[in-house]
């Protein structure tokens, strides 16, 4: 295992997954072993010693999620606790958790089986968006293997804890990802996001005590366990711990997955994926998928973090950079984007029922040369009245209006440009 | 025709890992699905009736999640990623490529019913913008450009 | 303070509350200081070691529940934990509450500040029923009184606790008292149960972790804290510590309240209420309201506590004892409750709205002489069908059953010969 | 006429006291009609306004509280108990006496406004049965026999 890539250090240039003998031979599986002879309160302080911040988007700290779990038979009702790992990537820009699925299952399963652990679950669901049919495969397989081998199953090693672990592959809609939404959809719903409180920490799945972490966020785990907090800290360059998977995607010559300290810049990454492609020349990026707010240039050094990212107005998201260049115009990648939220959301909530259709609307009607000012007008409305959290049940619009609300505060110009005949740049007039 | 026996042992054994009949309802769509390429009204009601669940629930759960079928789809499936990456990197062309040696459009079927044509949210292939998935297998194939198209089609990619 | 009467020991005989000044007189808010002294868990220890089950009616433990409740920073969201003080009695045959709030306003506003500290809640309310509009104005006098001596408010004796405490005035509806349906309606809702989970404790008022007890049970707390938890359990008869506010109403002599040991029988009570009344001879009573089976005079010798009278196939429910005599039909009785529960139902869940106005009618037409063996059939069904817990959000459903079904399976041939021209008690055959 | 000032300002006490418009919207209920015995269509949407919550929302409390009179009520509220322990000790009797008495029924208010008659849960008074309550102070009378329901209403009891 790399010491300084341990995520995607033990991956195969071909992304075939290890057997569990191959796992066993690199390393794997011996977290298991350490952690299972902690108690859940000391790997709950690694963790958190470790600053390991969730790795879905938000950036919610992974050891005061944990914490909130409550122990066996201190809370009220009757089951277990539910530890769910969410492999549902659908957001725009975002083909990290693919890789980690497909070419290191193991790795998922080991961190599955510590965070369990961790947050007294005895039953834990991977759940896998359903066109990522070899992640399916090759996590059903890692489980097989690790059950028969007693890492799953009763009794692990003998420790006397028991894991129920099985996969959940789900069948499309990107709101199956929001974590309130994807405990609906476990339950046999339509993956309708639900109200906080209660959080899922106080009632989750079938009214239980549960988590959801993503699939890095649990990768990272096993590590953090073999090779201690105060590495995991020293691999990043910020106070957020560890690596992050990053991606660059959009106008790069050589788009690509890069694992690199948190908080690389984007110039660095950019710069790995072989520069900006078309033109040469950067316009603007985002910085974490579809439903980040857009950076300029003059962002290209700010360290990719959760926090530095909220700093400059944007958010880290999925870590997962999408570029445009100059030729590129961020109306026309928002007015994707925002066709893409209308079209995903899952209805329940009038602001983003009603307002992402027509937001989408309108900036169609940008690119064609239709809109008039009063819909830009209405754009901005928008943006301001249900961008901010608490106006629906879940931040599946909120996160769309990031960067709408960007795009009209940093080329309010390029916009206005937009109702004299439709996208200026398209038409060759930038 | 009613439910042959593969199919419903799959479907119960999915109830018992699921805990219940109720969380088991998209599996036992997704496993109709998976044998059969599509969720037919008939078979909807056999699923309903061996789970116990009404009609009507199941196919609340069969209407939500896009990527269970209420009508025939061709053999091979393609889920075109509309993602922006993809969209940077040429996915108009390469779109357009497709409807015109199909000769459909999203959502539907050739004559010959050999393919469906879907648009994708982000298929998780950025890096291979632009991208697609094709079959049952959902195998990702990208960058793929419109000349790639007749290629793809004949087995080549 | 009485020894062995600590609910009751100090009410006057004219029930007029004491003063601040008189309250401290008698040892008043001594047991506050004390437990200001003493940590939050060391507390629900304390009250763990007493075995103090709740009074409301199903006699969970008071520790149990305060357990539940996380400590200041350790659930998800933001705001405080909230203790309420349920006095919203209004189960027929209960009259219990009433006399805590007006005679005792200052024990139940100590018990309330030592259970909120306990539970980590910095702000209490005391709801009661709108027509105790004597209790009302003592528990105000007695709040205000506590707060200009700093028994309430900020850094309460210097401890750095603080606590809010406000009296909510209910408007009616006996679905209020449901706490969940309490929450509801402290909310500004109509006071429609919630579904569990989440628990109270997980998920109440306004999302937070929330503990609800009910006045007898806060009463009692401030005398645990006194006198601690080997005094409290001995002054039970069972395992089941304290003593209990009993109450003895119907056809007695003198219908009356008791405070008596826990697990005191219904013979020893019934014989201080003045004996049978009417023609002297029991028939049947029902031991905690109008929601608990009927008991026979078979069970005049059984202990009433929690566990002894489930173990008799009732409740002890409020333990305010409704006692008929040979002379009073227990289908009118029944029917008197049916119609109360059909009525008082939030009308949310199908099996109470449509089934306990069914049943209401089919008794009526029993003692009219008018039902048909069929309609006997119907009971049955209904108390089977809508009995069992979960079927509806709350239990007022299951609780209205619990009369329903031991009507039937223990007078069957009494319900059956009403077919024949209506109540033959009341017309003189029996 | 609009709301009286020391009523507004009660309100709006209770707003923050009850940490909100909606939480309070049930107190400033009860503060109308303790001022006027009951909670006219415009008082309600005047509470409305104040409180910045729309009519429905509550009216929908005030529908749902049984304690919350929509329309007007005599000078004494009488809520006689109909709970089983008050039946079995003569509750019937007080009832035909106190509506002979009356001239009314339950729900309805004499002719000169002086009494409305009310059935009410058990009043917590089952020591004190047949029991009823009486007056704005809800006042508990018990045990009152048929005979004495004269001297009630004339204040004596």
């Amino acid at each position: 295992m790399s010491e300084t890539l341990p995520l995607t250090g033990r991956a195969r240039p071909d992304r075939s997954p290890h057997t569990l003998a191959e796992w066993r031979a690199v390393g794997g599986y011996a977290s298991v072993e350490r952690a299972l002879q902690m108690t859940p309160v000391q790997l709950v302080d690694l963790v958190d010693a470790a600053n390991l911040n969730g790795r879905g988007g938000a950036g919610f700290q992974a050891a005061k999620k944990w914490r909130f779990m409550p122990a066996v038979g201190t809370s009220p009702g009757i089951g277990t606790n539910y530890l769910i790992v969410n492999g549902d990537e659908m957001e725009p820009g975002a083909f990290k958790d693919r890789f980690l699925l497909e070419a290191l299952p193991h790795q998922v399963v080991e961190g599955a089986i510590i965070a369990a652990y961790a947050t007294h679950s005895r039953h834990a669901i991977i759940l896998i968006r359903d066109d990522y049919r070899a992640g399916i495969s090759a996590i059903r397989r890692a489980i097989a293997a690790a059950e028969a081998a007693n890492l799953l199953g009763t009794n692990i090693l003998g420790s006397g804890f028991n894991l129920h672990l099985r996969v959940h592959p789900s069948a499309g809609r990107y709101i199956v990802g929001e974590e309130t939404a994807l405990i609906s959809a476990l339950e046999g719903g339509r993956a309708i996001p639900r109200k906080r409180p209660p959080f899922p920490a106080q009632s989750g799945l079938w009214g239980r005590p549960t988590t959801v972490n993503n699939v890095e966020t649990i990768s990272l785990v096993p590590h953090i366990v073999a090779q201690g907090a105060q590495w995991f800290r020293a691999l990043s360059r910020t106070e957020e711990g560890g690596t992050k998977l990053y991606g660059v995607s959009g106008m790069v010559n050589r788009p690509q997955l890069i694992e690199a300290p948190m908080g690389t810049t984007a110039r660095e990454l950019i710069d790995r994926a072989g520069g900006v492609s078309g033109t040469g020349v950067l316009r603007c990026f985002q910085p974490g998928g579809g439903a980040t707010p857009f950076l300029e240039p003059a962002d290209l050094d700010t360290p990719m973090d959760f926090g530095h990212m909220a700093k400059a107005h944007s958010m880290l998201g999925t870590g997962t950079l999408i570029v445009l260049d100059q030729g590129t115009c961020p109306v026309a990648v928002t007015a994707r984007h925002m066709a893409f939220y209308a079209r995903e959301s899952c209805g329940w909530c009038t602001p983003c029922r009603e307002g992402l259709p027509w937001a989408a609307r309108i900036l169609t009607a940008l690119e064609d040369g239709t809109a008039t000012p009063r819909d830009i007008d209405i754009l901005r409305m928008t943006a301001a009245e249900a961008g901010p959290r608490g106006r629906t049940f879940c931040d599946l619009m909120g996160g769309a209006m990031g960067p709408l609300a960007s795009l009209l505060s940093r080329f309010g110009d390029l916009v206005e440009a937009h109702l004299d005949g439709g996208c200026p740049i398209r038409r060759g007039l930038l | 025709m009613t439910l042959p026996e593969p199919l419903k042992s799959q479907i119960l054994h999915a109830v018992a890992e699921d805990g219940g009949a109720k969380p088991a309802m998209l599996e036992a769509l997704r496993l109709v699905q998976q044998a059969e390429g599509w969720v037919s009204d008939a078979r909807l009601a056999q699923v309903a009736d061996l789970l116990g669940v009404s009609t009507a629930e199941l196919d609340s759960i069969a209407t939500f999640y896009s990527l269970i079928f209420r009508k025939p789809v061709g053999q091979t499936v393609i889920m075109l990623c509309d993602g922006a990456s993809c969209w940077m990197n040429g996915g108009d062309a390469l779109r357009d490529a497709l409807m015109d040696r199909l000769g459909i459009g999203y959502g539907q079927t050739t004559a010959d019913g050999r393919y469906t044509l879907i648009n994708s949210a982000c298929v998780g292939g950025c890096d291979r913008a632009p991208a697609l998935l094709i079959g049952p297998g959902r195998r990702l194939v990208g960058p793929l450009s419109p000349d790639g198209v007749a290629a793809l089609l004949e087995g080549g990619l």
